[in-house]
């Protein structure tokens, strides 16, 4: 039998999944580059709200110095490293953009069907002629 | 000053190209670019033997970031593992720099030259602090460092073939995907230890090894590492990247890249998850074993077929992986020591083969097998470059290839699995017939008609003769190389150095 | 400068090699080259004939180089055996380059510089194989011979040549690396050193089946020694230059896989544990087979230099049957077949190559009546074939003798039965090529009238066409030779008893 | 866009309150939430607004690719020479505290010094992507043009 209150309490884990498994669906079934390319920010957006959730303590504030010995703060070390991992996701979309522009101007198509077939086709333009 | 110089080492490797970067992007003048880079990576090489002779005599060392002692700061520590693959990757580095200023002044196009190596400086900074540092999730940082630069320089190859585009996306893709699941590993890991710190989460894991997140964070992070490590069969990016990447680059990344990665594996499955883990042990029985044999037979079948000489040496790369990840699985240090021997001779010959097809490209403009028709009369320097490093890719013995075959087959004799030394001898014959493919038609074939090709000039062929012979030199010589992997296997196994007293500041 | 025996040691590697780097230097000025070849020859033989000496007077000659793996060096150490493989080689080395002289120019063929150079390492290679002081060490020359003579086999560069090459790799690699290296780090997991040593390193060290197991991986892996079914390379060699043929495959590389046999049965195993454990019964029945089916294989080929190559193989596996019988007989005529077969087969093999050089056939029905147009490579032909077959006054007689006496030592009265029978097919297939030459027509004459008063068993020496007399005089040198081995049989017996325990 | 009065005048009253809340995060991360990355990237949209409302020749006027790559690579150094500063002054690589006499005091201007490099290599990071995407489509525009 499933416990639904404990389903329930972990609800962050069940969007995190979601959200993982639809990024990850994306990536793999959809033929256009941009289009993967938001599957892969979906993907880590799940992996960055995976590490904001699990460093929120009940109750807990921002953590900033009060003053108060008492006040209880969340866990500020993942927030900071969250950080750190998004600049990289941003600087990931970035390059992962430039390539599907530079890509379109060289393939002039950003599917990837097409792209196969322009490369197989520059392919056997180089097999040896034997 | 030495002494000041000797106790920042650790963070200076990483640091110093760090800073030449920016002052390639500053000032954009490929010569200045090229001279920094060099002097760069060749004072990281020194600093790098320097680094291994301490440790080496001195034991693991530790250095902390600022003013936090770990395990709260980032801290850099190093022992014969780390300190030899940063020599690996310095040494790589260095040379495939030298060849750089006539290879890249061909392949790339003056404007784009000083950020080319404001790129190659941050990959090889990336890759050296992944190799040093401590610290789990520093480790994340450094990995994309190297990533996203080496996303850059691949696609650079652009120029020549609009094909490293889609390589370097492919790459991009699964690149990241094996990132973010390291990253979710680490998260789990945190979650239940609370520490970033390797050493720390190493000694707080044996507790917890019940539970079901560590068991979920090994295979997490396990995965995003053999997306990187190029491991079977894991490895489909690699072929296009290495085959339309620039020269340097190629040989660069292939000598160094999976390399580290590979070293990052060792370091989560041996030093933080311990080796009497449990479910490490049938993970490495029920799928490193069997998918090493799978690549080491699949890619090298695969390389046989190919008809560009740079394809043809990157399947070669992802079987010999496939012998890294087979000592690994061996899970006894005979086999601990001969992955870390052939991570270096791999890095060797490879890079020396790499280097080689780079100069065939310098003369004929191109990497098909048809090229080297005639060559061994043409272009005998590099040709016979070509050849001893395809012999020790065989393992023959007097070459680097040998010794790690050795020690590999010695490995399964002591866990008394005999039909796993007969696969590895067995496969290494097919990597004659690759190899010979390219002998018989530079040899044996006639040049096509009319076509003169000189020999390359001697600003790459040194450097390639420089990775040749050590080859070889290792090869005769291995006594210091198996002196280095086998301490490196030792601490990794049993003495993973907890609570090891930090450097101390001058 | 004082000779000391590791400067001698490091002499027989080194001239060789400088030889090949000198040759390659003077490439562009044939006579010169060809000054630096026979200069190196020489000098090698000197040397090991120097450190013949040094040995008969007692001396001992070991070399430790550096450490290939750690506690495994690469070493180098002077024994009879070694010295009898060393002697035969480097000599055989001169009279070789003489011949290749004759050979290379005669047919003016291209690369000859390549051809030279090759032949140098090989035979720097060979040395190496003779003094070696672990299996190691010995491992590791020969693969380099392997590599070293595959250009040579290749030399035409014709499709046929690139076939024969690539199976000649194919082979040698496959077993050396697919079995030798496998026994080889077996070996040293059992017993922890890879040193030869009289009496053997592996008794006590492992039994059972596992000896038979090992035993076989060495057996097979040598496939230089061209146990069957792995023989298919040295037929496959034939497309080399008759040279290569001559020295290569009839003594250099062939006897350093029969030579690699007998020290891994010496020094490895040790003769008494490899009889007490009885690993190397299926041996002999594997050498029988191998010795007859060749033979047999032998007679049906037409190509002079394909039988010589089948003949070769059956040839080599008198060696493992002697290894096979693993008595001191045994190991004893192993040895004396080393000397006399390469004696006699490389006379046959550089008539051949004369024959070529003159009239460029290679078929053995081809040469009717040749005998007359060439005596002195036929007569030396006949000689090479006594020695064969093993007639006395040839120093194959002694070989034979030697192991049928070790076969009845054993009372393997089968193997006293196929050691003839083979005797008896040696000439089926020998005494046809030169009874053809001699007592029938020439093959473009035959149609002709004759001329009353012609009898065509008569030499006519006004008509004689022999090859270059640098193609003549090594043939007829090494068949005078090969009877005189008859003569210093019971010294050579002698001087490798002590590694028999005799 | 030269025709929207409206967008453009907001457009210009928004420029410097934006710039100034950037500043604000910058130095106030001292203290609070902020810092040199959100700072930065506060910073860049200020720019971008301009750049967005006023065309990009007009941003780059001011803020030419050129200078911008010149300006990351001086915020890009400025965070490692604080390391190696630290490291030159006696402590280790990004020890703050030897920045100053007071250790304290050394926190104060490390953090700050940190927090500018990042603030500005963002900064220009962010306006060299937005001018790059931007420009790639005035160049192909050109070269149909031509």
């Amino acid at each position: 039998m499933i416990d639904f209150a404990q389903v329930l309490s972990h609800y962050n884990y069940w969007v995190i999944i979601t959200l993982m498994m639809t990024g990850l669906y994306i990536i793999v079934a959809r033929g256009n580059l941009i289009k993967k390319i938001v599957g892969l920010n979906i993907f880590q957006v799940s992996v960055f709200l995976f590490y904001i959730t699990i460093s929120k303590v009940a109750g807990g504030t921002a953590p900033i110095l009060t003053g108060d010995p008492d006040t209880v703060y969340s866990n500020p070390l993942p927030h900071v490293l969250i950080l750190t991992a998004i600049v990289v996701g941003v600087a990931t979309t970035a390059l992962g953009l430039a390539l599907v522009v530079r890509i379109k101007e060289a393939f002039g198509t950003i599917e990837e069907d097409d792209i196969l077939e322009i490369e197989h086709a520059l392919e056997s333009e180089t097999e040896p002629q034997a | 000053m030495i002494a000041a110089l000797k106790a920042h080492l650790p963070i200076l490797l990483v640091a110093v190209p760090l800073f030449a970067a920016p002052l390639c992007a500053l000032f954009r003048h490929p010569l200045f670019a090229w001279t920094v880079s060099m002097l760069v990576t060749a004072a990281a090489f020194a600093g790098s033997l320097c680094l291994l002779a301490m440790v080496m005599a001195g034991g693991p060392l530790s250095y902390y970031l600022g003013g936090w002692a770990p395990p709260w700061g980032i801290e850099f520590r190093l022992d014969a593992v780390n300190a030899i693959i940063l020599v690996i990757v310095a040494g790589v580095g260095a040379v495939t720099m030298a060849y750089a200023r006539a290879s890249v002044g061909q392949e790339i196009s003056r404007a784009a030259q000083p950020l080319f190596y404001t790129a190659m400086l941050l990959c090889l900074a990336g890759l050296m602090g992944v190799a040093a540092t401590g610290d789990a999730f520093n480790l994340f940082v450094f990995l994309e460092i190297s990533s996203l630069s080496s996303y850059v320089i691949i696609a650079m190859g652009a120029e020549r073939d609009k094909r490293a585009l889609t390589s370097a996306y492919t790459y991009l893709m699964m690149g990241t995907i094996g990132a973010t699941f390291y990253v979710i590993g680490i998260g789990l890991i945190y979650t239940v230890t609370g520490t970033l710190n390797m050493a720390d989460m190493a000694a707080r894991i044996g507790e917890l090894e019940q539970t079901r997140t560590i068991p979920v964070a090994f295979a997490f992070i396990l995965v995003g590492l053999a997306l990187k490590l190029a491991m079977y069969p894991l490895h489909l990016w690699l072929p296009n990247a290495y085959t339309y990447a620039p020269t340097v680059v190629t040989a660069f990344l292939a000598a160094t890249s999976t390399k580290v990665a590979g070293y990052a594996s060792l370091r989560f499955i041996y030093t933080v998850f311990a080796a009497d883990f449990a479910f490490e042990e049938r993970t490495l029985l029920f799928l490193f074993l069997p998918l090493g044999l799978v690549a080491m037979f699949a890619s090298s079948a695969v390389a046989i077929f190919q008809s560009d000489v740079k394809r043809l040496l990157a399947y070669s790369s992802i079987a010999q992986v496939g012998y890294m990840v087979l000592g690994v699985s061996y899970g006894n240090v005979t086999g601990l020591s001969a992955t870390i021997l052939h991570l270096f001779n791999h890095a060797l010959m490879k890079g020396g083969l790499f280097l080689a097809v780079g100069c065939v490209i310098f003369r004929t403009g191109s990497h098909s097998i048809d090229a080297f028709r005639g060559l061994g009369r043409q272009m005998p320097w590099t040709m016979a470059a070509f050849v001893i490093g395809g012999l020790a890719l065989i393992g023959l013995p007097a070459t680097v290839g040998f010794v790690s075959k050795w020690y590999l087959v010695l490995g399964a004799f002591e866990r008394g699995w005999w039909p796993v030394a007969l696969l590895i001898v067995a496969s290494s014959l097919l990597a004659v017939i690759y190899i010979w493919r390219v002998v018989e038609i530079a040899y044996l074939q006639p040049a096509p008609a009319g076509v003169a090709v000189k020999e390359a000039p001697l600003s790459l062929l040194l450097p390639c003769w420089v990775l040749i012979l050590a080859c070889v030199v290792f090869g005769v010589y291995a006594d210091p190389t198996v002196t280095i992997a086998e301490t490196a296997a030792q601490s990794l196994f049993f003495d993973p150095g907890a609570g090891l007293p930090p450097m101390d500041g001058p | 400068m004082m000779m000391t025996p590791e400067l001698a040691l490091i002499l027989s590697l080194a001239i060789p090699a400088i030889g090949a780097l000198g040759i390659a230097v003077t490439g562009a000025r044939p006579n010169l080259r060809e000054a630096v070849t026979l200069l190196t020859a020489g000098a090698l033989f000197a040397v090991v004939l120097w450190l013949l000496q040094h040995h008969l007077e007692g001396g001992v000659a070991t070399l430790t180089v550096l450490n290939l793996l750690p506690n495994l060096p690469i070493a180098f150490t002077v024994e009879p055996l070694g010295l009898v493989f060393a002697l035969v080689a480097s000599g055989l080395w001169i009279v070789t380059s003489v011949y290749s002289i004759g050979y290379m120019r005669g047919n003016d063929e291209a690369n000859q510089t390549r051809f030279y150079v090759c032949f140098a390492i090989a035979l720097a290679s060979a040395v190496g194989i003779a003094f070696a002081g672990n299996m190691l060490t010995l491992f590791l020359f020969y693969e380099i011979l392997t590599i070293s003579t595959y250009p040579l086999v290749a030399h035409k560069e014709t499709p046929e040549a690139k076939a024969g090459a690539r199976i000649y790799l194919g082979i040698l690699l496959t077993t050396s690396i697919l079995f030798l290296l496998t026994a080889l780090i077996w070996t040293w997991f059992e017993a922890g050193t890879l040193n030869f040593r009289l009496g053997g390193i592996l008794a006590g060290q492992i039994e059972g089946p596992a000896v038979a197991i090992l035993f076989a991986l060495y057996m097979f892996g040598i496939g230089k020694a061209a146990l069957l079914p792995f023989h298919g390379w040295l037929p496959a060699a034939m497309v080399a230059p008759t040279p290569v043929s001559a020295l290569l495959h009839a003594v250099a590389v062939v006897k350093a896989g029969v030579f690699t046999v007998l020290k891994v049965a010496v020094y490895i195993f040790g003769v008494d544990f490899l009889a007490e454990s009885g690993a190397a019964d299926w041996l002999l029945w594997v050498a029988a087979f191998t010795l007859i089916a060749t033979s047999v294989i032998a007679v049906t080929k037409d190509n002079l230099k394909a039988r010589l190559a089948y003949s070769t193989v059956s040839q080599l596996a008198y060696v493992t049957l002697g290894v096979g019988l693993a008595t001191s007989m045994g190991i004893v005529g192993g040895t004396m077949q080393i000397v006399a077969h390469a004696l006699g087969k490389i006379t046959l093999f550089m008539c051949a190559g004369a024959i070529y050089v003159a009239t460029h056939k290679t078929e053995i029905s081809q040469m009717r009546g040749l005998g007359r147009l060439m005596p002195f490579t036929f007569g030396a032909f006949l000689l090479g074939s006594f020695s064969i077959i093993g007639l006395p006054p040839t120093g194959g007689a002694w070989s034979k003798w030697y192991l049928v006496m070790g076969a009845a030592d054993t009372s393997q009265l089968v193997m006293i039965g196929v050691l003839m029978g083979s005797s008896l097919l040696a000439i089926a297939y020998l005494i046809p090529v030169v009874a053809r030459g001699f007592f029938l027509p020439l093959s473009d004459q035959e149609d002709r009238p004759q001329p009353p008063g012609y009898e065509i068993s008569t030499i006519r020496w006004s008509e004689m066409r022999e090859a270059p007399i640098w193609c003549v005089v090594p043939p007829c040198l090494t068949a005078v030779l090969s009877v005189l081995v008859y003569f210093a049989a019971p010294t050579i017996a002698a001087f490798i008893s002590p590694i028999v325990g005799q | 866009m030269t025709h929207y009065l409206i967008l453009r005048v907001i457009a210009k009253l928004m420029v410097g309150p934006i710039m100034l809340f950037a500043l604000y995060v910058q130095f106030h991360g001292d203290f609070g939430p902020g810092g040199g990355f959100q700072a930065g990237v506060i910073f860049a949209a200020a720019l971008i607004l301009y750049g967005l409302v006023f065309d990009l020749t007009a941003l780059r006027r001011f803020a030419s690719l050129e200078l911008l790559c010149s300006v990351m690579a001086l915020g890009w150094l400025l965070y490692v020479g604080v390391g190696f500063a630290t490291m030159l002054l006696g402590g280790r690589f990004l020890d703050y505290d030897f920045l100053a006499a007071d250790p304290v005091a050394g926190q104060h201007i490390g953090i700050l010094l940190i927090e500018l490099g990042v603030g500005i290599t963002v900064a220009a990071t962010m306006l060299i992507i937005f001018e790059v995407y931007a420009g790639r489509k005035i160049a192909t525009e050109g070269e149909d043009d031509a």
